[in-house]
């Protein structure tokens, strides 16, 4: 029995306890969460898993220094979740480690009250002797001041984010992806429908939920304007850059109140440099801007020299969803914290919104929206996922950095050729994610392969692995007439969105040979398959991903 | 009676241990040509060789090689002239010593029958004699001391050498010298000789002797008076001077004498010259002994290499002859070190720390391996990593003093090794998959090859992203590889290519790459980094693994592996032999 | 430094790609003393086909099935594009120029007077081009006639797939079958050179006829990726034609294809028999210019630097792939002269938000600007150096990507590079 | 002129001929040949250890240097490593450095500027083709030539700076001048697997096959060669591996120019080379 398939049209309504809209981190924190006390729940996500800011941003879990200022009650809850995750889901974190580093002409008061601001979150900072910190990280720069090391880590917020959803699935619950919400009916205080289309097939069915939680993240305020509820939200851009090589082995932030560009984070095989904060008007249709990507560059090799000469293989960008009030004037001020609405004070008595918040901090989000939920339906079952661990599922294992090769060159076998070699992701590897998506009835595109694969994350941007794997899906018969050609523009537009601010030196090179190929020999442009479902630049949802 | 014994005994060692070591001549096989052949055939080729030698014209040619290279041993004086008076003094300063000193009663008497070891020109020659040794010995030891690369070479048995035979001729001098001063001696001679109790006659007599002859009296002696001497001497011209030089003629040990005098009384009264009597001929005794197992034996065995090698003639030698010449050669070395200082490889030494990289101490290291066949398994692998390292060039046979033709030793030891699975990394990398060697790597993270100084590399592009920074992924590199194109199947056969292996290096997975078969299968032609559009040094990257790899596994792993999970490779499955 | 090796001549050509190449060829024709220097050309990127121009206005999209009528139309709009400096005249004696000394190399090229030819690629597209390597030929007339045809493909081709082809064809070409079959004697990975230099063995033709042949049934043509033969094409692409019975064609295969190559090693080999005298592989480091006496360049590094000097010099070195223009975060820079480039001030105006944008990206017009006699102007808009010229893809004001006028724009502003370059040196 | 002599290894020990051909055609051209006593150029050690063949390298430079005159090898391999080591000695202090420590117990020191010729190169470019024509006195006629370039002297051309890498000319202007004619062959560049020849035979074996079809096919008489390497791979590893090959015999380069400039076979270790070369009517005097 697939749990998972998309509902025909002129279907019965689908009754369920919990409908949860979007599947970012919460939304899929609080579906294991409900599930595991027991409640039934549907998800539903209008693009794929981590659309939003859960796919877009470092991939850092905190120590809580970072907030020890500007937000103490955020340092302690980052403290906590840092604990509690690098115990229940250690196959998503890389306890690397990190460094809090100041420079020459960075401030001295912050410098000298870090320490013990620290203390008073209860996070533990270590001072670090400055040759030692540069013998641990050889790239810092000389003209450091003062070093840290605390407990951040690295995690890897796709898997965790894939890891979530498949406990619960595994457990009951439903998960239905590219189904949009196209209204919610209120009657007497109450959703008492959810109308959903499948932007892929056009079918549209309803669900009829006891509890309605809008974890849209930046697509809250829209989520709730379909019920008449107006939620304030500011929407700050954060642009992230990836470097080719890993730069460092730990966590560096910059010793300073929090600003732009003063974390790098390494993501397995690369490093990741951000962020910035940027208002925008819509979450939709933004785009990391070469401003920004230069003001990164110039400041974090204030921090780490090397920065300004290294390669760089993409760019994106995350909306941070900040609910407050829209006029104040610097968003970093805004809280970091979460946002837990229940509508009731709307007068809709079974809506609830989570949205906000930090990755490090998504599963204590989950458990008090989860808490809340279950206050609403009158039961009272305890929260699971405190201490239960996070099962490692199969599926998100391929967008580990290194992987696949290591897998490609322990099987050695020669008709197994690589279609990415940048990632070298093979064939068989292919195979078996394609083979996971038909299990889980999902369509099998390059896009959707890239999501759950390194493939495209290279160098090569999906230049020439794109081509390598259209033909390889029509030999296996995925692709039929010219869906290859529909994939080819879907995939490398949606690349190019992470390329272009990042065009100069190599890179140039690398995207000037691309067009050779694909315009130059293939034609592309002239070949653009009309009625695609998903235009570049269409539909919303940041661009990147965070292990891109 | 322990003279006698201990003569005797030494004698007993020395014969036996000389049969012992000549054996081996015929015994030990070295090169896979020899496995086949029997003792019987290989004594067969010697004796069979010797008599045609010596029944055919070749005998003269014999002799010819016997005045030049083993008596004149122009051969050194070829090489250095400092080395040709070194080895002159000693070797001929020793032979007359023991031919007109220790074999005096056998030999000497009987050639010259008025012979009295303290009679001139004997009593001068034997001083003459030891002098040439000393300073033979002391020009090998300022040689070895002050020149870097011998020093570096000298090992415990070459300085327990120069001592054994400094310790023999020490003594002697020593003993000579007490034996002047010694008033115990005097009237021994007096007992024999005079059998006269004449205080009137003894006294001028010790007088004269205390004057002229250094003795040294318990009682003062008055010398000053002329009539007393000439009434000495009077006694003396009667009864001593047929068997007594003045030891002014003792040069060497003359001066010993006047020097010890102040002390001379007490050793009168402890008889010291019997004490170095015994140490004296003891010593003498043990090196007598010792002389088959040390470095004395090439006395012997360079000689007899010298006059079999030296014969070489164009026709061809047979595998029995050719067994018995390699295992000649080994005894023949007199690890004088000369091959060492013309290798052509030696520079190489001062950065692989590997002394067997040198062909002296490689032979030596091959001779102890060959006698003891299980010896430490990592000897044998630094042994064979200084064996590979030889380019085959035949500078050490040109040059060898002792005529050991070493290049042909080298070969066929390489042979041998190989054949005992202490092969070149190439051979026993490609034995195990890739990703084994990554796994492996994974647990030894520095150097761990013994003979790698733990310096950094100056130069090292793997472990940089600039080395990669550049790569656009065009596959140009595996495009004209020829080796990727001579495989019919790459994975298969190279595991990796070229571009694959950047990839990974890129990824910053280098120990996955360091047993790829590409790597170690690359003819470094250098198409890769030639095409590169971007200026990626692929080649120098290939290289830089094997140097790599080197580093981590060579030369130990291949037997920690061993013991792990390969199977020792039995002897048919070594890799075939190199031209 | 004054006793480095010196080489002397009229005129140094600097690249090595179709430009570099084509500039060689017509001043050896001329009779020029030519020194050529460039690095891994662009050339093995390259398919093969020679375009001349196929699109325009490239926002619309639309094909010139006429080259010429195409160009007409694109220097009308375009007064700048390096095209409007050339007549039509000069276009034609270029390219047969070209074409036929590659025929003479082993490297025949087939052309329909005045038209552009329509040819399929491997991801199903069809391409417009103006000359395609005769072993292409068929694939022309076969796709005219929407003919059967059978693709065949190989087990361990990546990025070739007959069934892609096939599918994504369906509409336009549905005669189509394909096959896959084993390339001779190898399994595993195949790349594309490896191939046709195994193609070249006669044994190795036979066997790979023997695969192909119980699958033709009843297909009129015979398709296959560009894998056939390398230094001796022809020969190859003739048997296999014999041996099947049917004609063959090639398909191009992705980057680094063997057309490009083949152009390569033509070159290569025939450059010196030319009494060109090549230096690929080397950097110049340093560039002096003398005034009217010409130019005098530092070339290679260290102990083994050499001068070259030169009368005068075409720069053909192309763009971004090539290293004439290189770029940082701020800026295009022409490498060797720092002559100014065309470009607008900051980098958001360099490339669209969509990779396929149709109107094509901004950077692709930058470059070098010109005068009508090739010379790169400096910021007053005179001759920057006398005695420089400058041809092909670095030059400003043209999209060769998007414009499909790659090949045609280097061989034939090479031709007329050349041409002026003489008239400098006659006065 | 006068050249330190630079033999290498392989040449006194595997192939005399190249010596004495080498000698003899030095002679007949009026170029002196100083011999002194060298160290392995390090080549054979760079796969295990880079800086020890580095340091090989820099002192055979460096006692070239006190002799005072350029260093001429005709082994490919030691020039390309003895280039490598210039390069990698002027491009890396830290490498330059510690050498020169080394080398300074001995009273040498890598400097800079020495410099390094290879056989064909003294011969082109150096002497010149015009004095090299002037002194044949016996044109090579009618001979079909393959000029094997040989990898290590070839490329990287950043490093060693031979000729051009992709069109290089120096073996076919200098087989032109003695009189034969040097054919077309595609695989004049490529390797001849010697360096595999101890690692992986099939491979190894591979690749000289695949070049003595090749030139074969371009009708050549013979192979001819300036490496040590790759002579001994096309005559003695040839001979007994590939037996049924194209029976075309290696002739090592100052070979045929030394009969051209009259100098008898045997002068030259012709009779040495292990497949002997028959020369067709009117070939050799």
């Amino acid at each position: 029995m697939s749990i998972l398939n998309t509902p025909g049209s002129c279907q019965p309504p689908i009754h369920t306890q919990v409908l949860i809209i979007g599947a970012g981190v919460t939304g899929a924190g609080l579906v294991r969460d409900l599930t595991l006390r027991g409640i039934g729940c549907i998800l539903v996500e209008q693009k794929d898993l981590t659309a939003g800011a859960s796919g877009a941003n470092h991939g850092l879990l905190h120590s809580g220094a970072r907030y020890i200022k500007s937000d103490p009650a955020s340092a302690v809850e980052c403290r906590k979740e840092n604990h509690i995750l690098k115990k229940l889901a250690p196959h998503c974190i890389d306890t690397c480690g990190g460094l809090f580093v100041a420079v020459a002409g960075d401030d001295e008061k912050y410098i000298a009250d870090f320490p013990q601001l620290c203390a008073q979150s209860g996070i533990s900072a270590r001072a670090v002797d400055l040759a030692d910190a540069r013998e641990m990280e050889p790239a810092l720069s000389d003209r450091l001041i003062a070093a840290y090391a605390v407990d951040d880590a690295a995690i890897d917020p796709f898997r965790l984010t894939l890891d979530n959803i498949a406990q619960a699935v595994d457990k009951g619950a439903r998960f239905f992806r590219f189904t949009r919400v196209t209204g919610l009916t209120v009657k007497q205080s109450e959703i008492t429908a959810v109308h959903l289309v499948d932007t892929r097939t056009g079918r549209e069915y309803t669900v009829r939920a006891e509890i309605v939680v809008n974890a849209a993240g930046a697509w809250a305020d829209q989520v709730a304007a379909q019920a008449g509820i107006s939620i304030p939200m500011i929407y700050s851009k954060g642009s992230l850059l990836v470097t080719q090589s890993r730069i460092t082995r730990r966590v560096v932030n910059r010793l300073r109140l929090a600003t732009d560009a003063d974390i790098l984070v390494p993501g397995g095989t690369v490093s990741i440099l951000g962020t910035t904060s940027v208002r925008t008007e819509t979450p939709d249709n933004i785009y990391p801007e070469i401003e920004e990507i230069d003001h990164i560059i110039e400041e974090g090799a204030m921090m780490i020299p090397v920065l300004e000469t290294t390669r760089y293989i993409r760019a994106y960008c995350g909306v941070r969803p900040l609910v407050g009030d829209a006029n104040s004037g610097d968003d970093r001020k805004v809280s970091r914290g979460y946002a837990l609405i229940d509508h009731t004070r709307d007068h809709v008595d079974n809506f609830i919104t989570i949205t906000g918040g930090k990755l490090t901090t998504y599963r204590f989000m989950a458990e008090k929206a989860a808490n809340l939920v279950c206050q609403r339906l009158g039961i009272d079952p305890a929260c699971q996922t405190c201490t239960e661990p996070l099962p490692a599922s199969t599926d998100g294992q391929w967008t580990e950095p290194g992987l696949a090769p290591h897998q490609w060159m322990k099987q050695n076998d020669p008709t197994d050729l690589l279609l990415c070699e940048c990632e070298m992701v093979s064939r068989h590897t292919v195979d078996q994610i394609i083979r996971n998506m038909g299990r889980l009835n999902i369509t099998p595109t390059l896009e959707a392969i890239g999501l759950r694969s390194r493939v495209g994350k290279g160098p090569c941007q999906g230049a020439f692995c794109s081509q390598r794997l259209t033909a390889h899906l029509y030999d296996r018969g995925v692709f039929k007439k010219n869906e290859g050609i529909v994939n080819l523009h879907q995939f490398l537009s949606e690349r190019w969105r992470g390329q272009h601010p990042l065009l100069w030196d190599v890179p140039l090179i690398q995207a000037q040979l691309q067009e050779a190929m694909h315009c130059g020999l293939f034609g592309l442009e002239l070949n653009d398959p009309k009625g695609q479902p998903d235009k570049p630049g269409a539909g919303g949802g940041p661009s990147g991903r965070v292990n891109a | 009676m322990i003279f006698t014994i201990s003569l005797y005994l030494a004698l007993g060692i020395c014969v036996a241990g000389i049969l012992f070591r000549t054996q081996r001549w015929v015994t030990l096989r070295i090169g896979p040509e020899t496995d086949t052949l029997t003792v019987g055939a290989r004594i067969t080729a010697a004796t069979g060789q010797t008599i045609r030698a010596l029944v055919s014209r070749r005998v003269f040619k014999l002799i010819g090689i016997f005045i030049t290279d083993v008596l004149l041993q122009l051969n050194i004086l070829h090489q250095s002239f400092w080395r040709w008076i070194m080895h002159i003094c000693l070797f001929y300063g020793m032979i007359l010593l023991i031919l007109m000193h220790a074999l005096d009663d056998p030999l000497t008497r009987t050639f010259f029958p008025d012979y009295e070891s303290t009679l001139n020109p004997f009593l001068w020659l034997r001083d003459l004699f030891g002098l040439m040794v000393l300073a033979g010995a002391g020009i090998a030891m300022i040689r070895r001391v002050a020149g870097h690369r011998l020093r570096q070479m000298t090992r415990a048995m070459d300085t327990f050498t120069l001592f054994f035979i400094g310790m023999v001729i020490v003594s002697g001098m020593m003993l000579e010298a007490v034996q002047i001063v010694s008033e115990p001696i005097f009237n021994e001679m007096v007992d024999e000789y005079l059998d006269e109790d004449d205080e009137e006659i003894l006294a001028p007599l010790r007088a004269y002797w205390a004057s002229q002859y250094g003795v040294v009296f318990e009682n003062p002696v008055d010398t000053d008076d002329p009539a007393v001497l000439a009434e000495g001497y009077e006694t003396h011209d009667e009864y001593c001077i047929s068997c007594h030089s003045r030891p002014v003629s003792a040069f060497m040990s003359y001066p010993v004498a006047r020097f010890i005098r102040p002390v001379a009384r007490r050793f009168n009264r402890i008889r010291m010259d019997t004490w170095l009597w015994y140490i004296h001929f003891l010593s003498a005794f043990a090196a007598l002994a010792w002389l088959p197992f040390g470095k004395f034996f090439h006395l012997i065995a360079t000689p007899v290499n010298l006059l079999i090698c030296g014969s070489r003639t164009t026709d061809t030698v047979s595998p029995a002859q050719l067994a018995n010449r390699r295992a000649l050669g080994l005894d023949a070395c007199t690890h004088c070190g000369i091959c060492s200082l013309h290798c052509k490889v030696a520079p190489i030494q001062l950065l692989i720390d590997n002394i067997t990289i040198l062909p002296s101490e490689k032979l030596a290291g091959f001779a102890r391996h060959v006698r003891h066949r299980h010896g430490s398994e990592a000897e044998a692998a630094l042994l064979a990593e200084g064996s590979f390292i030889c380019t085959d060039c035949g500078r050490c046979t040109e040059v060898c003093p002792s005529g050991i033709d070493l290049k042909d030793i080298w070969q066929a030891s390489k042979q041998d090794l190989r054949r005992q699975g202490f092969t070149e990394a190439h051979h026993w990398i490609m034995k195990k998959p890739a990703h084994e060697w990554a796994h492996l790597a994974s647990e030894r993270s520095v150097a761990s090859g013994p003979s790698f100084k733990k310096t950094f590399p100056a130069i090292h592009l793997t472990d940089r992203p600039e080395t990669f920074r550049g790569c656009i992924q065009c596959t140009i590199c595996t495009t004209v590889c020829p080796v990727v194109e001579a495989a019919d199947d790459p994975a298969r056969e190279l595991d990796l290519t070229p571009q694959q292996i950047m990839n990974l290096l890129r990824l910053q997975m280098a120990d996955d790459a360091l047993g790829a078969r590409m790597v170690w299968n690359c003819v470094t032609c250098y198409m890769c980094q030639e095409h590169c559009p971007q200026g990626v040094r692929v080649a120098d990257v290939l290289y830089e693994l094997r140097n790599i790899a080197y580093r981590r596994f060579y030369p130990d792993t291949v037997h920690h592996l061993d013991s792990q999970s390969i199977s020792h490779r039995p002897k048919e499955e070594a890799p075939e032999a190199a031209p | 430094m004054d006793n480095l090796p010196e080489i002397s001549c009229d005129l140094l050509v600097i690249g090595s790609g179709i430009t570099g190449m084509a500039a060689a060829l017509f001043a050896a024709n001329l009779g020029i003393d030519t020194v050529q220097v460039g690095r891994a050309g662009e050339l093995g990127f390259a398919s093969g086909f020679l375009d001349l121009l196929g699109v325009h206005p490239v926002e619309d999209g639309r094909i010139w099935d006429r080259p010429f009528d195409g160009i007409g139309a694109l220097v009308a709009e375009h007064p700048r594009h390096p095209y409007a400096f050339l007549d039509k005249k000069d276009i034609q004696s270029a390219l047969s120029g070209f074409v036929s000394f590659l025929a003479a190399h082993g490297l025949p090229y087939y052309t329909e007077p005045g038209k552009n030819l329509a040819m399929i690629t491997p991801t199903g597209t069809l391409k417009t081009t103006y000359a395609v390597p005769a072993t292409v030929q068929n694939g022309v007339r076969a796709l005219a006639e929407k003919a059967s045809c059978l693709v065949v493909d190989f087990h361990g081709l990546k990025g070739f797939s007959g069934r892609q082809i096939v599918e994504t064809l369906d509409k336009t070409w549905p005669n189509l079958t394909t096959r896959r079959i084993s390339f001779p004697d190898t399994s595993g990975e195949l790349l594309p050179e490896h191939m046709a230099l195994s193609l070249e063995s006669p044994e190795c033709r036979a066997q790979l006829a023997g695969e192909i042949a119980p699958h033709i049934h009843s297909a009129e043509y015979v398709a296959l990726p560009a894998i056939l033969g390398m230094y001796r094409p022809m020969a190859v692409f003739e048997d296999l034609q014999k041996q099947l019975n049917r004609p063959v064609f090639e398909i191009p295969t992705m980057p680094p294809a063997i057309g490009g190559l083949r152009i390569k090693a033509a070159f290569e080999k025939a450059l010196p028999r030319l009494f060109v005298r090549t230096h690929y592989q080397q950097k110049i480091t340093a560039v002096d210019k003398q005034g009217r006496n010409g130019f005098r360049f530092d070339v290679g590094r260290d102990h083994l630097r050499r001068v070259i000097t030169a009368k005068g010099a075409i720069l053909a070195s192309g763009r971004f792939i090539g290293g004439g223009l290189t770029t940082d975060r701020k800026s295009v820079r022409e490498t060797l002269f720092n002559l100014p480039v065309f470009q607008p001030v900051t980098r958001s105006e360099w490339h669209q938000k969509s990779f396929l944008d149709p109107r094509g990206h901004p950077i692709n017009r930058f470059g070098i600007t010109t005068d009508d006699q090739w010379r790169p102007l400096n910021n007053n808009r005179h001759p920057a150096i006398p005695g420089l010229f400058a041809a092909g893809s670095i030059l400003a004001h043209q999209d060769w990507v998007r414009q499909k006028c790659g090949a045609g724009l280097g061989i034939t502003t090479a031709f007329a590079a050349v041409n002026a370059f003489q008239r400098f040196i006659s006065g | 002129m006068k050249y330190v002599y630079f033999p290498g290894c392989k040449i006194p020990a595997w192939l005399p001929a190249y010596d004495r051909a080498t000698r003899g055609i030095f002679k007949a051209l009026g170029i002196d040949l100083v011999d002194s006593e060298f160290n392995c150029c390090g080549y054979p050690v760079r796969h295990q250890h880079l800086e020890a063949s580095l340091l090989s390298s820099a002192r055979v430079l460096a006692l070239a240097d006190q002799i005072g005159a350029p260093l001429m090898t005709p082994c490919q391999c030691c020039y390309g490593n003895l280039r490598h080591a210039q390069y990698w000695l002027g491009e890396n202090r830290v490498l330059r450095r510690r050498v020169n420590a080394i080398l300074r117990k001995e009273n040498l020191r890598w400097k800079p500027g020495i410099r390094v010729r290879h056989l064909l190169q003294v011969l082109k470019e150096d002497l010149g083709l015009a004095a090299v024509a002037t002194a044949v006195v016996h044109p090579q006629k009618d001979i079909r030539v393959a000029a094997h370039y040989g990898c290590h002297a070839l490329r990287p051309a950043n490093i060693v700076g031979f000729d051009d890498p992709q069109a290089p000319t120096i073996f076919e202007d200098l087989i032109a001048v003695t009189g034969a004619t040097a054919v077309d062959w595609p695989l004049r560049l490529n390797c001849c697997g010697a360096p595999l020849w101890e690692k992986n035979r099939v491979i190894s074996t591979r690749l000289m096959q695949k070049k003595i079809e090749d030139a074969d096919q371009a009708g050549a008489d013979m192979i001819c060669t300036a490496c040590t390497y790759c002579q001994h791979q096309f005559d003695q590893v040839r001979l007994e591996t590939l037996p049924h090959a194209p029976p075309i015999p290696a002739v090592l380069y100052p070979q045929l120019l030394g009969l051209a400039l009259g100098i008898a076979p045997a002068g030259l270790g012709m009779n040495e080379n292990r497949i002997q070369w028959t020369p067709t009517e009117g070939g050799t005097p």
